[in-house]
């Protein structure tokens, strides 16, 4: 730790941690970031960027860094793309530069960097293009080979990510001193408020600068203000916390580190990462600037930081930036670091002021201490190649071009200083307008369209004293708008901080050879080796919106997002293009402010909590006797039940035969069911279904199809009819909800006279349905009171009764063909009857059976089922079903759509059976059909719908929307190439007791 | 037009690149032109391209309220295929990919267009089903499809989690080689620099504010930049197709949407294809540049204000890390949503309007990028000859009067 | 009428799980078994309302998002401006039910006998509030929800009753059935942070 | 994420509710309306960018329908009505389209 100061900063000297960078071993403090340490150690070279290769190293010592990104851990907790600036130490840490191979100190494919001639902004929309077949086979193979910087890890993520939601009156984005005094102010009054800074502890600059507030170190006052803010109760305040996304109507996410910072000591149970999805009542934004780099020749070599960045390394960290620094800015803050590091006891071998007669405050006490200054200068060359050596500094002649006096000054670090760029990202992601101010040459948060403030450096206001006055204003007036308090800000402390001091917006030192021209590069954007002579290029080739130049120079588009870039990028297109920078405008601000995991955007809806999976109340009984699920929706249905050896086939087989046979049950209570009670009820299905209800006698069922206004069916089901004015509609599994809210839409909306109430009953009665040849038998022994046969209890209607001791309600309806009943009772005795039903059964050879085997069973018996039938193109007619649309009805859901001119065409596929001619092929559902063989293209007539193996019938049989197929009964057409052509035959769409015998048993 | 090739960038380089033409000018409106097409985007540039490439039109000015190529062009997620359900859909679709096959040396600018399979994932029976009508009607159509068993997913992409233990465990997918990924932004401005070439004037930061019509005929349209007359007028707005129709006069089946879409950090490339899932509702590739591009679904509410919420992609990260489980400590780097305009079929209207001389092209929705060469070229034939070129016929607006709908949805494949 | 054998909880699968859900300052156990009682009234009908009021023993809330606890031990839990959940302890639903049947008679209203539908979960203790933030966007703060504060709302990925019963805090959460072994599992795993050890 | 008062239950998240496309296109009389007019209400939408009258359900809370005035590009709510009463006047009530 050569640069280490012997004493000072804000670091930890009793704890020492050892870390591992780009290979080789270091040590650092509790406190330092990655960063600092690196820096305290005397290295500068981290990575390589993007395009060319080029050494990285630190340029900023926070959020903003573009240029010092690692790859952080191994294995499966490895992490691409980390700002160094932004990873605090933990011991055994290990990192490597990204974008480096074999490592960032000697790289191969620097050789990139020699071609850079070739390579300029857009070059590979140029060239690449012959021979054609070769962009696929070489040319983009290698592209893809050079692209990307960080890994994506190999293994399965062992971590975990939760998310909070949130509410709070004031939400102050940012701990510096705007921000602190911003939420003690609206925290004093009462206000439940919120403070959320992204670094480890409050304070922003404060921390690294050497300002005194109400008359301590301002660390230390910031301190002391967390210690306040954290007494309060209704303040909350999250520190390692990225405000990220400013949504609509104050919707704010933040992304918490909360184990990050702990490496392998992290507590386990805790999840690594948060997400806060934070609603706001007002937001205080004061999230600081960032200072922007100068662009010059060559200004990204290792050891070419900004000034703050040294500064705060200097005074947070106690890690001075080199031996000998030379600084180079366009304005009179900057003079302040010079001044600390002297200060500190660290060198400054050169000030380099690009302005004529910079009347910098500090400047006598440098010239005192040694330091030289150049004024009206700027840097025209920097020398070095994975470090900094030396600067070439040249005066300015009256026009901004080089003079020709020249001076070689030798350093192993420049700082740069050109300014300070608010942070209004967020600002503007709230759809806030921003507005440009010419002196300094930055954007400012203008028009709010949100409830929102913006106070400190954020808002343009860099005095520390202004920042703290500011936010203790504004913070006071947001408490007030929440009704806290009247709106006075607390006194604010007395500070001891210069005041920032005069500026001149400088965008592009001349460089000895012209922009464009030799090897030296102006540097725009670090990440993506954006350089000013590409957006003239750009600019020159027709590309004259900032938008167009950002996508074809690419300048700004890295994980940066051009936060040091875009500013200088904008202001040299200005020039290029002889406009006002405001003319130019500058690229749209978007979400997130520093990159979020997936991880944490997942939360907990990973692994089983994805979605909920939806059980019935057998489900535990199912999943004992070891059934295959199927999904359907979120439900999981009892799909097969295997049975020692047995495949899906033997299983469905064995289940269908018990129900042709004997008796099967299958657990049904996924169906919606729908209570409907009231006057208008019998009014209300007589207007969404297509067939008329009004006839419907109470205790008896009904079966109907639903439909929109578009004619097209969308769900079918039975309706039982319990009372006079008391109906129990049954819907598909899928639709539950939707056939609720259907109905619920009609009356609330459209017909708001009727009365009518709809409650789901869906999980208030668990159903199972009793099928076969025995089950009158079955039912007889758990219902011994109830009449069961044919006469007494006939097909279509309903009973109520006692079941396996229970209250049930007993449905003879049958979607199998054969006699069954669909017994429902109470969800909280579904097991008990299941359980009943398997025991009462055992002597019949009762078997449960699973949606494969009912598929089957219904197919055998050519019952549709909506979703595989139907697709939301098929009208009732379509499915031969026009028994269920009744004539009578002047009107219905549905109706008038049937007499447009494509309803009524002769060719609308229509749903017929299929037989292969070859009895044991089973077409794959899905199957396309055509009238001849031949080499595609070939017209389709239709595709299969449905198709199985049907063990009663003992070959296979298939359902199908044919064009006109109805009126092509008995004729021969052709299954899809897939299956080589296979022969089929048009036919009823019914395979199985065409005439209902079976269903009194 | 100077040709873009290795030798031209060798010889520019040695005069630093200061030599390099626009790519397109910035003409000012003339008072006149036989045909004005609103939008250049995609859809327009291509349509004032074909205008003047295969129908000899080159007195065309596009019309563009912002920079061209701003709209939903150079905010989509690039998926581009042609497997599509009906008939219809196929050919339109089918024929816009063989346009693909040669676009980048036809406008000699390379597209970075890269066949590297679309492959759709299968997560239940009834995707299954789906799944295998769309394979076969692809095929039947002599659109390159294949069904793939779960194994073959995984040998495919290994990186997707094939286990069956997940939530929704993959049962196989679908995949099309022939489908892939463009770079969106070079896709408008290879149109553009073309169709500049051919004396199209594009026309930017001139917003169509009005549109004229006289007895039932279209005669010009009003703009930021004053009125320009025109015989024909083609409307191309993607999302604000309903502002444009309003001020002829008329509406249109068309609801427009926030579609969000992220990037992630560039990586090194793991990922070689284009994954979808309609299931769990993700879309997934990675660029020629690293960062993982990914398509969020729509935000419900009706808006022009391109911004969506985050819980839309929230809702979507489960099933990503879900699916690829390696993305977990990926990060997103920035997201942004474009307008699109969502027809009730998912299927885009091309054709005539209600007022004579004027048409229109929109509703592509979700969907419309991998369109692009394609429905240029039919609309440029359907201006040029005043009536609609067979292949968009059945996507004409009075399909909503009729009842034949073009109703992709019922595919249940994502509409990207 | 049969004699209704035991009912069984939705979560009885879970109940091993359940009896060991206890983490540093909360607690999650099963309340499944009750009367629940879903009544549609139109509120214009005053005569409806003060008939139910009186067998309920204390008038039905006409506040959004509010509970009430009657006189005689029922809980009634606004869902709409004409939708309440009547709840009570599980063995006097049979009574409950014909009781308000016989009053309601001939008016139009809806009582509709949904026990079994529901899964009910308390969760109690100083984290309980946290443990919910995780997975409800409401504003749970005790300045915008109290004792008999009562929403509807998504928990996680659930449509959920969330009742709050006192100012421990504690809540009911009442969902439907399918969705209660997801939504337990959940809530389980949002505590998990705050279990020892 | 927008948040939208229900009208009963107060400001509430917009994942709780149901989206229902613009208000006021009321159901036609089927006898009396030709095919252009039947597509015109299954489909045709004035979608204006600008103010909207639109529909919304509250989903996850007390599954009432009510309208809303939302201006399509700030997202700003203008104002929430019931069910069945006409489009009021909003601020800046005058959409681009329709
Ligand atoms: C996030 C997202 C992901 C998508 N993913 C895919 C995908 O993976 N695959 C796919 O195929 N499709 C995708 N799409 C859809 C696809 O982007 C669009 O269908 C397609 O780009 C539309 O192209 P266009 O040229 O018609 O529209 P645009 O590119 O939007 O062009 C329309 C132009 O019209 C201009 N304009 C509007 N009003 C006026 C006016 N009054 N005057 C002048 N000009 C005007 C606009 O500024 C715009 O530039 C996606 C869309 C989005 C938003
Ligand atoms: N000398 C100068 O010219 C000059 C210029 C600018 C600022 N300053 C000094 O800087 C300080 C400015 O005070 P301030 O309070 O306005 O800002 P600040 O820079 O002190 O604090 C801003 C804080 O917000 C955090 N932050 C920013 N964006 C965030 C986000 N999205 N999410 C979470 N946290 C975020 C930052 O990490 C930082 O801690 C003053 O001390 C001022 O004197 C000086
Ligand atoms: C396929 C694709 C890839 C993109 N890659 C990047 C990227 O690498 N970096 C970046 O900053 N933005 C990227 N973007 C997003 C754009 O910066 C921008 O957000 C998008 O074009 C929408 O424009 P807007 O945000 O200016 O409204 C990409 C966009 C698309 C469509
Ligand atoms: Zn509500």
């Amino acid at each position: 730790m050569r640069f280490r100061l012997k004493e000072g900063g804000r670091i930890d000297r009793a704890q020492r941690l050892r870390f591992t960078f780009n290979g080789r071993s270091y040590e650092g403090y509790a406190g330092d970031t990655l960063a600092s340490a690196l820096i305290a150690s005397g290295t500068h070279l981290t990575s390589r960027s993007f395009k060319y290769h080029r050494p990285r190293g630190i340029l900023t010592a926070g959020a903003e860094e573009p240029s010092a990104l690692v790859q952080l851990g191994e294995g499966a907790r490895t992490e691409p793309n980390l700002r160094a600036t932004q990873v605090e130490l933990y011991d055994g840490l290990t990192a490597a530069g990204v974008n480096a191979w074999p490592s960032a100190n000697c790289d191969l494919a620097a050789w990139t960097g020699r071609l850079a001639p070739l390579f300029p902004a857009g070059f590979y929309y140029k060239t690449f293009l012959w021979p054609a077949s070769f962009w696929k086979s070489l040319y983009e193979p290698a592209i893809r080979r050079m692209a990307g910087l960080g890994r994506a890890p190999e293994a399965p993520d062992p971590d975990s990510y939760d998310k909070m939601n949130i509410h709070c009156d004031v939400l102050v984005v940012g701990g510096g001193p705007a921000g602190i005094s911003a939420a003690l102010a609206a925290g004093e009054a009462g206000a439940r408020v919120m403070l959320v800074d992204d670094e480890a502890t409050l304070g922003g600059a404060l921390v690294g600068l050497r300002h005194r507030v109400d008359g301590v170190d301002g660390a230390a006052w910031a301190q002391a203000a967390a210690g306040r803010l954290a007494a309060m109760e209704e303040v909350r305040v999250l520190t390692r916390t990225t405000l990220f996304g400013y949504y609509d109507h104050n919707s704010l996410s933040a992304f918490e580190r909360r184990t990050d910072h702990l490496g392998p000591g992290a507590p386990a149970g805790t999840s690594r990462q948060r997400l806060w999805n934070i609603k706001a009542g007002r937001v205080v934004l004061a999230t600081g600037a960032h200072e922007r780099p100068l662009v010059f020749a060559d200004n990204d070599r290792p050891g070419i930081l900004l000034a703050s960045a040294a500064q705060r390394y200097l005074n947070q960290y106690a890690a001075l930036p080199g031996e000998r620094a030379v600084l180079f800015t366009n304005n009179d803050a900057a003079y302040e670091v010079a001044h600390d590091i002297v200060e500190a006891g660290g060198t400054v071998g050169a000030v380099v002021d690009c302005r004529p007669e910079p009347a910098a405050p500090l400047a006598p006490a440098l010239k005192e201490a040694g330091v030289a200054l150049h004024t009206g200068s700027a840097i025209a060359a920097t020398h070095g190649t994975k470090r900094v050596r030396s600067v070439t500094v040249a005066k300015l002649d009256g026009d901004g071009g080089l003079s020709g006096e020249q001076y070689r000054i030798f350093c192993d670090s420049v700082l740069v200083s050109g300014g300070w760029n608010p942070a209004v990202h967020l600002f503007s992601q709230s759809a806030g307008k921003l507005t440009y101010e010419e002196a300094r040459g930055i954007f400012l948060p203008g028009t709010a369209t949100q409830a929102l403030e913006v106070a400190g450096a954020a808002n343009g206001s860099f005095g520390l004293a202004a920042c703290l006055a500011e936010g203790a204003a504004i913070g006071a007036r947001a408490a007030e708008a929440a009704g806290f308090g009247d709106g006075t800000p607390p006194p604010a402390p007395p500070v001891e901080a210069p005041e920032p001091g005069a500026i001149t917006p400088y965008w592009l030192a001349p460089g000895l050879k012209p922009l464009g021209h030799g090897k030296a590069k102006h540097m725009v954007d670090h990440q993506d080796d954006v350089t000013a002579a590409d957006i003239r290029l750009a600019a020159r080739e027709g590309f004259r919106s900032v938008e167009h130049v950002k996508r074809y120079t690419t300048v700004g588009m890295g994980t940066d997002q051009g936060k040091t870039a875009n500013v200088n990028g904008l202001a040299i297109l200005a020039d290029a293009l002889g406009k006002t920078v405001p003319e130019v405008g500058f690229t749209t601000y978007r979400p997130p402010y520093t990159p979020v995991t997936f991880g944490a955007l997942a939360g907990r809806d990973t692994g089983a909590l994805m979605d909920p999976v939806r059980r019935t109340a057998m489900h535990v009984w199912h999943e004992a006797a070891g059934t295959v699920f199927e999904p359907v929706g979120q439900w999981h249905r009892p799909w097969w039940y295997p049975k020692r050896r047995d495949d899906k086939h033997a299983a469905v087989a064995r289940e269908c035969r018990a129900v042709r046979e004997a008796a099967g049950i299958l657990d049904a209570s996924t169906l919606g069911k729908i209570d409907i009670k009231g006057p208008d009820a019998t009014t209300l299905l007589d207007m969404v279904y297509t067939n008329a209800f009004s006839t419907l006698k109470v205790g008896r069922v009904r079966y109907g199809l639903m439909c929109g206004d578009d004619g097209m069916v969308f769900d079918d089901g039975t309706t039982a009819r319990l009372g006079e004015n008391h109906y129990l509609m049954t819907t598909t599994t899928g639709n539950a909800a939707h056939v609720l809210e259907w109905l619920e839409e009609w009356l609330q909306t459209e017909w708001p006279e009727l009365k009518v109430y709809c409650t789901s009953v869906t999980e208030q009665w668990a159903t199972v349905a009793l099928a076969g040849p025995r089950a009158r038998d079955v039912l007889a022994a758990l219902a011994p009171e109830m009449a069961l046969d044919a006469h007494s209890f006939p097909f279509m209607s309903v009973k109520e009764g006692v079941v396996a001791g229970v209250n049930a309600r007993v449905f003879r309806i049958s979607f199998t063909g054969e006699l069954s009943f669909e017994i429902n009772v109470p969800w909280s005795h579904g097991r008990r009857l299941w359980d009943a039903l398997m025991e009462a059964g055992a002597e019949h050879g009762i078997t449960p059976y699973g949606t494969e085997a009912m598929h089957v069973l219904r197919a055998e018996r050519g019952f549709i089922i909506v979703g595989q039938e139907t697709d939301g193109t098929t009208t009732p007619h379509d499915l031969g079903m026009d028994w269920i649309v009744s004539k009578k009805k002047a009107d219905f859901l549905g109706k008038r759509a049937w007499n447009r001119e494509d309803s009524r065409r002769e060719d609308r596929k229509q749903l017929v059976g299929i037989l292969t001619d070859d009895p044991k092929k089973v077409l794959p559902e899905g199957t396309q059909l055509v009238d001849k063989r031949g080499q595609p293209p070939i017209p389709m007539i239709g595709h299969v719908t449905s198709s199985y193996a049907s063990p009663t019938l003992g070959r296979s049989i298939a359902l199908a929307l044919v064009k006109g197929g109805r009126a092509r009964k008995g004729e021969t057409i052709y299954a899809a190439p897939e299956t080589g052509f296979l022969p089929c035959k048009i036919t009823e769409p019914v395979f199985y007791d065409s005439e209902g015998a079976k269903r009194d048993g | 037009m100077k040709k873009f090739s290795i030798f031209s960038l060798a010889r520019n380089a040695l005069s630093h690149h200061e030599h390099w033409p626009e790519q397109w000018r910035s003409p000012a409106p003339k008072p006149a032109y036989d045909v004005v097409i609103i939008g250049a985007g995609g859809h327009g540039l291509a349509t004032a391209y074909y205008l003047a490439a295969l129908h000899g039109i080159t007195n065309v000015a596009v019309l563009e309220k912002g920079w061209l190529g701003g709209g939903n062009t150079g905010r989509n997620t690039t998926v581009i295929r042609s497997n599509y359900l009906w008939d219809e859909s196929a050919a339109l679709y089918e024929h816009s990919l063989k346009l693909w096959e040669g676009l980048a040396q036809e406008l000699n600018y390379n597209l970075m267009f890269s066949q590297r399979g679309v492959l759709n994932l299968i997560h239940n029976v009834h995707d299954l089903q789906e799944a295998t009508r769309r394979v076969n009607a692809n095929r039947l159509n002599a659109v390159d499809a294949e069904l793939l068993s779960t194994e073959e997913v995984k040998a495919f992409c290994p990186i997707l989690n094939t286990s069956p233990k997940t939530r929704y465990p993959i049962m196989g997918g679908t995949l099309q080689r022939r489908g892939g990924n463009a770079r969106h932004d070079a896709v408008a401005w290879g149109y553009a620099r073309a169709a500049d070439a051919r004396g199209v004037d594009i026309i930017q930061n001139c917003e169509v504010t009005g549109i004229d019509v006289e007895a039932g005929r279209v005669t010009g349209v009003q703009t930021t930049q004053g009125t320009i007359a025109a015989k024909k007028v083609g409307i191309v707005v993607a999302g604000h197709s309903s502002v444009l129709a309003a001020m002829a006069g008329f509406r249109l089946p068309i609801e427009s949407h926030p579609l969000q879409a992220l990037v992630s950090e560039p990586l090194k490339p793991v990922l070689h294809c284009v994954i979808m899932s309609n299931g769990v509702h993700v879309y997934v590739s990675q660029s020629d540049k690293g960062e993982l591009v990914i398509g969020a679904g729509l935000d419900p509410p009706n808006s022009y204000s391109q911004r969506g919420g985050l819980h839309t992609i929230e809702d979507q990260m489960g099933a990503i890390v879900e699916l690829i489980p390696i993305f977990s400590r990926v990060r997103m780097m920035r997201s942004w949503a474009g307008i699109v305009d969502v027809c009730p079929d998912a299927s885009p209207i091309i054709g005539k309007t209600p007022v004579e001389g004027l048409f229109i092209n929109g509703g592509w929705g979700t969907g419309g990028f991998k369109a692009t060469p394609g429905s240029g070229w039919v609309l440029a034939h359907t201006i040029a000859t005043g009536e609609p070129h067979p292949l968009n016929a059945p996507f004409a607006l009075d399909r909503f009067t009729s009842g034949a709908l073009i109703d992709e949805h019922a595919a249940a494949a994502v509409a990207h | 009428m049969a004699e209704a054998p035991a009912p069984r909880s939705p979560l009885a699968g879970l109940a091993d799980a359940l009896a060991g859900a206890r983490a540093d300052g909360v607690t999650l156990t099963d309340r499944s078994a009750r009367a629940r009682f879903n009544l549609r009234i139109d509120p214009k009908d005053v005569e409806a309302l003060t008939a139910a009021g009186a067998i309920l023993g204390g008038s039905l809330p006409r506040t959004p998002n509010t509970a009430a606890t009657t006189v005689n031990g029922k809980i009634l839990l606004w869902l709409g401006p004409d939708e309440w959940l009547v709840t009570g302890p599980a063995e006097e639903g049979a009574q409950l039910d014909d009781t308000l049947r016989g009053r309601l008679d001939g008016r139009h209203h809806a009582l509709t006998d949904v026990s079994a539908m529901y899964a009910t979960l308390a969760l109690s203790g100083p984290r309980a509030r946290e443990v919910l933030m995780k997975g409800c966007r409401l504003d749970l703060h005790p300045r915008a929800f109290k004792p008999n504060t009562c929403v509807q709302t998504a928990l996680a990925k659930a449509n959920v009753i969330l009742h709050q019963t006192d100012d421990t805090p504690s809540y009911e959460i009442t969902v439907r059935n399918s969705f209660s072994v997801y939504l337990a599992t959940w809530l389980l795993d949002a505590m998990a942070e705050y279990r020892q050890g | 994420m927008l948040w939208i008062d229900c009208p009963w239950c107060g400001a509430r998240p917009e994942s709780e509710f149901r989206y229902g496309g613009e208000a006021h296109i009321a159901r036609p009389d089927p006898a009396t309306t030709d095919d252009a007019g039947w597509g015109d209400y299954l489909f045709m939408r004035s979608n204006p960018k600008g103010v909207h009258a639109e529909r919304w359900m509250h989903r996850e809370g007390c599954r009432r329908w009510f309208n809303a005035l939302r201006d399509t590009v700030s997202n700003d709510v203008l104002t929430i009505y019931p069910m069945g009463t006409p489009r009021p006047d909003a601020p800046g009530d005058e959409a681009e389209g329709g």
